[in-house]
C-alpha cells in the first residue's frame, strides 16, 4: 500500500477524492437528463471521510456504508465505471443493475455493501468485527453513517453490543448537520449525535473535521489501532457537508443563506489541495492529477452510456446462493 | 400506471392526500401529525404540503429517524385521547416498528379486555414501479394483512384517497394506510365536500361477465387497462373491482362478481408467496367453489426482492401484460 | 389523595405493599397448585418502586409497566381479587382473562397497560406524555421497565424523541441486576444501565434506593414537579431486587450465594416498617395493616377461586372498537 | 399435541434442539450460537442445554436484550465466514427485528448482484397453545412466508428436527428455523447419525384417498388425531402430510396427494387471513383445479389476537374437533 503519509501518498488521496467528485458530478448530471434513474444520494463534499477512513485500514477490513454510499464505493475500489453503469441500469453495473445507486457494493474488497434503511448496516459490523474476532484474524469493520442514524434504535443496539463484546469495529459518523430536510440539532437531544453517545457505552470518542483526509486518516488509524489491539471499539464523528441536496433534485432550499458557500470554502479537496502544496508538491502535479481523475470519469461515462442494458434474466437469478429462485417443487 | 384522464381530472392523488388530512384536521382539533420530514419540509413525497403552514407546529411534529418512537408515541398519543396520524415514509420502513404493527397496536385492546382503544392511522408510502430498488419498493400491505387488529386501506383514486383517509382518521380502530408511490402523479375527481369513503365497500370500476378482475391500488389502473384491450382484442367482458380496503375485506362483492363470471383472477402488487390474494382465493375456493368454470389466477409480484433497473423490475411486478395472459388462460376453458 | 409524608400515609404505603407481598405469594402458591397458568414474572421485592412513585403522582397520570407489573396494577388501584381472577382465567379478572399475568391494566384509573415485548411502552409513554401536552393537561406520564429494557432500541429512540420535545415523561427503571438468568452487568456496557444512559439525551438522573418507599416517592415527586413545569423528562433508576426467580418455576440457581438473603435484609416492607417505627407508628398498627392486607388478600383468592371461568364467547369480542371482530363482508 | 408414543419414542423434541445444533457444531467450527439466555443458563426453553458446556464461550454467547444486534450480527458474520445461529427466543420477537428477516438479509444477495451469501439459521420458539396470551403465542411463520429470500422450516418431530437443523445450519441460504413450543415436551424416535433431512420435501405421514390434510408443526398431530378418528368414526381415510418447510414449498407433493383424494383441507396455526394456507390453495385452486371434486377448506387460527385463557384460546386455535367438522363438511360432496 502507498504511504499515504508522504506528499506522494497524499497526491494519490486527492486524486482519488478527485474522482468520486468528478463520478458524483456525472451522475448528477446523468440523473437530471435521464440516464440515471430511481434516485442518487451524492456524496460530494464527504469525499475526505471515505478516503481518509480507506487509507488508514488494511486490505481485509471490511466497510458497511448507507445509500450515501457512492465514495465509499470508490474508495473501496470499485470503479468509476462500474458504479455509473450500476446507476444506469446497464449490465455492466456493479450490482448486476440489481441494486443501483443505494445499494453499491464491492464485497471483493471488503467494501460490503450499502444499506438503505437508516442504521440497518451498523449491527452488521458489529457482526464482521465478531467475526473477525472468533476466526482470529486481525482485520476491522467500519460503520459509516448519517447524523441522523444515531437516532435509530439500531445505533444503541449495535454500540452496546460492540462496546460488552470488545469488538473490533469503528463507528464512523459522517455529520452533515442534516437527515433529510430537517437539521439535525432539531430532533437530536445531543450536540455531537455520535461522539455525544459514545459515554453511554464507555466507548471512546473523537470529533474530527471529515473535510480533512489527513484529520480522518489520523483519527481512524488511532482507532483501528485500539481495535486491533483488542481494546474495542471507538465512534467517531466527522464533520462534513453535502454539496448537493439530499436526494435526487432536492435543492437543499432549506439550508440558511451562506452555510452552503462557507463549507465549500473548506472543500475537501481545497483542504487536500492546500496540504499538498504545503508539504511540497507542485500545482502541476495536483493537476496533473486533476486530469488523471477527469479522464478516468469521462471514460467511465462513455463506457457506461455504451454499455448494454441489464439483462433481462437477471430479474430472476442470486435469491439463492444456487444461483437460482425456486421457491416451490 | 396512469388511468385514462378526463378533463374533470384535475386533483392529483398525491395533493388529495394532504387535502384529506388537512379536512379532518379541521374537523377535529384531536387529529395530530407525525413523521419524519413531513413539517415545513411537505414531506418527502410532497404529501403533506400545507399542513405546517396551515396547523403550526403543535399539530404538525418533525420527528427524528426513530420509526418505533414515531408509531409508539403515535400509539400512546390514541390511548390518551388524541388521534394521531403518523408517517412512515416508506412502507418498507414498517419493518423498523413493525413489533408496534404486529404485537402491540392491534392487541393491545383485545387483551386488556377492551379497556382502551386505538384511534390512529399510520400513512405509508408503498410499492414499486419507480425504480427505487429492494428496500423502497416493496408493496407490503400482505405484511399488515397477517395481523388481526388492524384496518387496511390502499386508495386507487384521488378521491378515494380523501374518502378513505376520512374513514381512517375517524375511525375508532387503528389503520395503515397506504399510499401508492406509482399513482402519486396519477390525476383523477376531486373529492366532493366531506366525501367520505366506508371502509369494507369494494367499488365495481367496471362490469362485465366473463371473468372478474380483483385489484387494489397500483393495479387497478392495470386492471382497468388490461380489461379495455381484452374487450378490443378478445371481445372478453371483464369486471373490475377495487377493494379499496382489505381489513374489512369485500368477499361477498367478489363472490357476488364470480357468481355472474365464473373466473377469477387476483391481480396484486406483492409477492405471489404470502400475499393477500391467497386470502382471496382461500375464500372463492371453499365458499364460491361451486360458481368456478375455470382455474383461478394470481397476477401477483414474483418471489424475489424487487431488482433496480425498471427493465428487470417490469418482469418481476405485475403488468397489464402478463394480466391479459392470465385472463385468455382462462377463457380458454 | 393521604399525605403520604405524614406515619399514616406511610402506613397505608406499607399497607399497599403488603398487599402487593401477599398476591405475589398467593400467585405463586396458586400458579404451583395449579390453578394460576401460563407464566408469571413476581414483583415481590419491588414493591416499594410501584408504591412510592403512584404515592408522588396525581390522579389522571399515566402508567406503563412491563409483564412484571402485579405490583403497578396493584398501586394503581386494581384489586388483587381482580389480578388474581385474571390470572386464575376467570370471567371476573381484570383483563376478562383474555390478558393474563404479562398484561395486567386498569386503564380507568390511568395504568394503561403491561406490556411483554421488553422496551416497547417506552415510546407508548412518551406518546401519553405527549398527548398531554397537546391537551393543555398537567398530566405527566411514567414508563417502568427492567435493567435489561436498557439495551434495546426503543429505550434509545423514546428518551431521544421525549427529550427533544422536553415532554412530561418519566422513565423509570426497576434495576434488580439480571435480564431473564443473566447478570445484567455482562450484556451492558454502563454500570448504571439506565441512569448512566441519560446524558445521551441530555436528560437528568438519579439513582435511587427501589427498596425504599420513601426514597423512591422523594425521587418520583422532584421528577414529576420538573415535568409538570415544562423540564422535560427524568431518568430514574431504582435499585432492588426480585426475591422469586425470572418467571413461573425459576428457582434462581444463576444467583451467587447469599445475593437474596443480604437483599432480603433490605426487604422494601422491612424498610418501610422500620421508618415507620422511626415515624412514631406502633408495632400494633403495623401489624394492623399487615393484617389487613392478609385478609384482603385471603378474601381475594377466595372469591376468585369461586369466580367463573372465562366466558367462551369473549374470545370473538373486543378486536374491534365496536367490541366485534369482524374481518370481511 | 402429543402424538401416540412408542417404545421407540425415547427423545423429546426440545433435547433434539440441542443435540441437532451441537452435531453441526461438532462437525464445523465455522458453526457459533448467540442468543439471550443461550449459554450457561441453557436458553429459556432449555433448547440450548450442553452447548456451552461443550463449545464453551467463544462458540456461545449470551446477548443483551437486542434483537437488531442479535440478528444483525448474525448476517455481518455469516457474510464473513462464520455460520451463526441465533436464537430469537419467541418468534414474537421477530417483529423486534423485522427490518432483518424483511429488508436486510433475504435481499443483500439479489440486490448485490450475489456478491454475498448469507449462511445463517434464526431459530425462534414459535406458536401457542400454553396460555402465554397475545405476544407470547403467535404461529408467525406466515409472516416470514411474505419475504422472499428466506427459507423456513418447521419440523413435527425429534427426528425432523435434527435433519431439517443439519440442513439449515448446512445451507448457504439464510433460514428461519421455528421450534413449536407446544411440541417441546413431544418425544419421538431419535434422529440416526449423520441425519440429514433435505428442504422442500413433505413427508407423507399417513395414506389415504378420501381427502387431504396438509399440516405443519403443531398442526402435524391434531391432523393425524383427527385423521384417525375419521377412519374409525366416519370410514374416511385422510392422507397427512407434514410440509416440514415452506420454502422451498413441495406443492408437488400436495398436488399429487390431491390428485387421488380430490379434496384438500390445510391446518394451519397461523390466522386465516394472511395465513401460509393460502399460498397453497392459491397453487392447488390454479395448476390442481381440474383435480377437485369439492371446495378447499382451511383450518387455520381465528383471525384475533390470542387470548390467554386456556379455554379461549381453544376457540381461536386450530383443534381437532375443527379439523374432523371440516373433513366432514367436505366428504358430503
Ligand atoms: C429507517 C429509515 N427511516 C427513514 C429513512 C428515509 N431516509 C433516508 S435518508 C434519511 C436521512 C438520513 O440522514 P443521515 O443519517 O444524517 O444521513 P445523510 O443522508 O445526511 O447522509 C432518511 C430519513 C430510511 N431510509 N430509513
Ligand atoms: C424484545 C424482547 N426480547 C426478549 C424478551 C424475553 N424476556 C422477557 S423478560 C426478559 C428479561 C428482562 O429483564 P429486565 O428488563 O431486567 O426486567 P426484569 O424481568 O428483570 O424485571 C426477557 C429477555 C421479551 N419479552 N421481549
Ligand atoms: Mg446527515
Ligand atoms: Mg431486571
Amino acid at each position: 500500500m502507498t504511504d499515504t503519509t508522504t506528499a506522494t501518498g497524499l497526491l494519490a488521496l486527492h486524486e482519488t477524492m478527485s474522482v468520486i467528485r468528478r463520478t458524483e458530478k456525472a451522475a448528477h448530471d446523468l440523473f437530471m437528463s435521464g440516464l440515471v434513474k430511481g434516485t442518487t444520494h451524492l456524496a460530494a463534499g464527504h469525499e475526505a471521510v471515505a478516503v481518509g477512513a480507506r487509507a488508514a485500514l488494511r486490505d481485509g477490513d471490511y466497510a458497511f456504508a448507507t445509500y450515501r454510499g457512492h465514495h465509499h464505493a470508490i474508495a473501496w475500489g470499485a470503479t468509476p465505471e462500474e458504479c455509473l453503469a450500476e446507476l444506469m441500469q446497464r449490465s455492466t453495473g456493479l450490482n448486476k443493475a440489481k441494486g443501483g445507486s443505494m445499494h453499491l457494493t464491492k464485497a471483493e474488497s471488503g467494501m460490503l455493501g450499502s444499506y438503505a434503511i437508516v442504521g440497518a448496516h451498523l449491527p452488521m459490523a458489529v457482526g464482521a468485527a465478531w467475526s473477525a474476532r472468533l476466526r482470529g484474524t486481525e482485520q476491522v469493520a467500519v460503520a459509516f453513517f448519517g447524523d441522523g442514524a444515531t437516532n435509530i434504535g439500531a445505533f444503541h443496539e449495535a454500540l452496546n453490543l460492540a462496546a460488552v463484546w470488545r469488538l473490533p469495529v469503528l463507528f464512523v459518523c459522517e455529520n452533515n448537520f442534516y437527515m433529510e430536510y430537517t437539521p439535525i440539532g432539531a430532533v437530536t437531544a445531543a450536540e455531537h449525535p455520535a461522539a455525544g453517545r459514545a459515554q453511554s457505552y464507555g466507548l471512546p470518542a473523537e470529533v474530527v473535521d471529515g473535510n480533512d483526509v489527513v484529520a480522518v486518516r489520523d483519527a481512524v488509524a488511532r482507532a483501528a489501532v485500539r481495535a486491533r489491539a483488542g481494546d474495542g471499539p471507538t465512534v467517531l464523528e466527522a464533520h462534513t457537508y453535502r454539496h448537493y441536496g439530499h436526494s435526487r433534485t432536492d435543492p437543499g432550499k432549506y439550508r440558511p443563506d451562506g452555510e452552503l458557500e462557507r463549507w465549500l470554502e473548506r472543500d475537501p479537496l481545497t483542504v487536500s489541495a492546500h496540504r499538498l502544496r504545503e508539504a511540497g508538491t507542485s500545482g502541476d502535479d495536483i493537476a496533473a492529477a486533476e486530469h488523471r481523475a477527469a479522464a478516468v470519469v469521462e471514460r467511465a461515462v462513455a463506457n457506461a452510456r455504451a454499455a448494454p442494458e441489464a439483462d433481462l434474466s437477471e430479474a430472476f437469478t442470486d435469491v439463492w446462493a444456487d444461483g437460482g429462485a425456486a421457491w416451490r417443487t | 400506471m396512469a388511468d385514462v384522464t378526463t378533463s374533470q381530472d384535475v386533483v392529483t392523488y398525491r395533493d388529495s392526500v394532504a387535502e384529506g388530512i388537512a379536512r379532518e384536521m379541521r374537523r377535529d382539533p384531536a387529529v395530530v401529525c407525525l413523521g419524519e420530514d413531513i413539517g415545513a419540509a411537505g414531506g418527502v413525497f410532497k404529501t403533506t404540503v400545507g399542513l405546517f403552514e396551515e396547523f403550526g407546529p403543535e399539530r404538525v411534529w418533525d420527528t427524528p429517524i426513530s420509526e418505533q418512537a414515531i408509531v409508539g408515541a403515535a400509539m400512546g398519543a390514541a390511548m390518551t385521547g388524541m388521534r394521531p396520524v403518523a408517517e412512515i415514509m416508506f412502507s418498507d420502513f414498517l419493518a423498523c416498528c413493525w413489533d408496534y404493527l404486529a404485537n402491540e397496536i392491534p392487541k393491545v385492546r383485545y387483551m386488556t379486555g377492551g379497556q382502551v382503544t386505538v384511534p390512529l392511522v399510520i400513512r405509508t408510502a408503498n410499492g414499486g414501479g419507480l425504480g427505487f430498488g429492494a428496500q423502497h419498493s416493496q408493496a407490503v400491505e400482505n405484511w399488515v394483512l397477517t395481523v388481526p387488529g388492524l384496518k387496511i386501506a390502499a386508495p386507487s383514486t384521488p378521491a378515494d384517497v380523501v374518502g378513505l383517509l376520512a374513514s381512517a382518521i375517524r375511525s375508532d380502530d387503528p389503520v395503515v394506510f397506504f399510499e401508492h408511490k406509482g399513482l402519486l402523479a396519477s390525476k383523477g375527481a376531486p373529492a366532493p365536500d366531506g366525501h367520505v369513503v366506508p371502509f369494507g365497500e369494494a367499488a365495481v370500476l367496471r362490469e362485465g361477465d366473463d371473468v372478474t378482475l380483483v385489484a387494489l391500488a397500483s393495479t387497478v389502473p392495470l386492471a382497468l387497462t388490461a380489461a379495455e384491450r381484452l374487450a378490443a382484442d378478445d371481445s372478453v367482458a371483464a369486471e373490475v373491482l377495487d377493494l379499496r380496503t382489505l381489513i374489512p375485506l369485500d368477499v361477498a362483492a367478489v363472490l357476488r362478481s364470480v357468481e355472474r363470471t365464473s373466473r377469477l383472477v387476483v391481480v396484486e402488487e406483492n409477492p405471489y408467496q404470502g400475499g393477500w390474494g391467497g386470502t382471496i382465493v382461500s375464500v372463492v375456493a371453499d365458499e364460491g367453489f361451486e360458481l368456478l368454470d375455470a382455474p383461478v389466477k394470481r397476477v401477483a409480484g414474483a418471489n424475489v426482492p424487487l431488482p433496480f433497473a425498471d427493465a428487470l423490475e417490469d418482469q418481476v411486478i405485475p403488468t397489464v401484460d402478463k394480466v391479459v395472459d392470465a385472463v385468455r388462460s382462462l377463457t380458454k376453458y
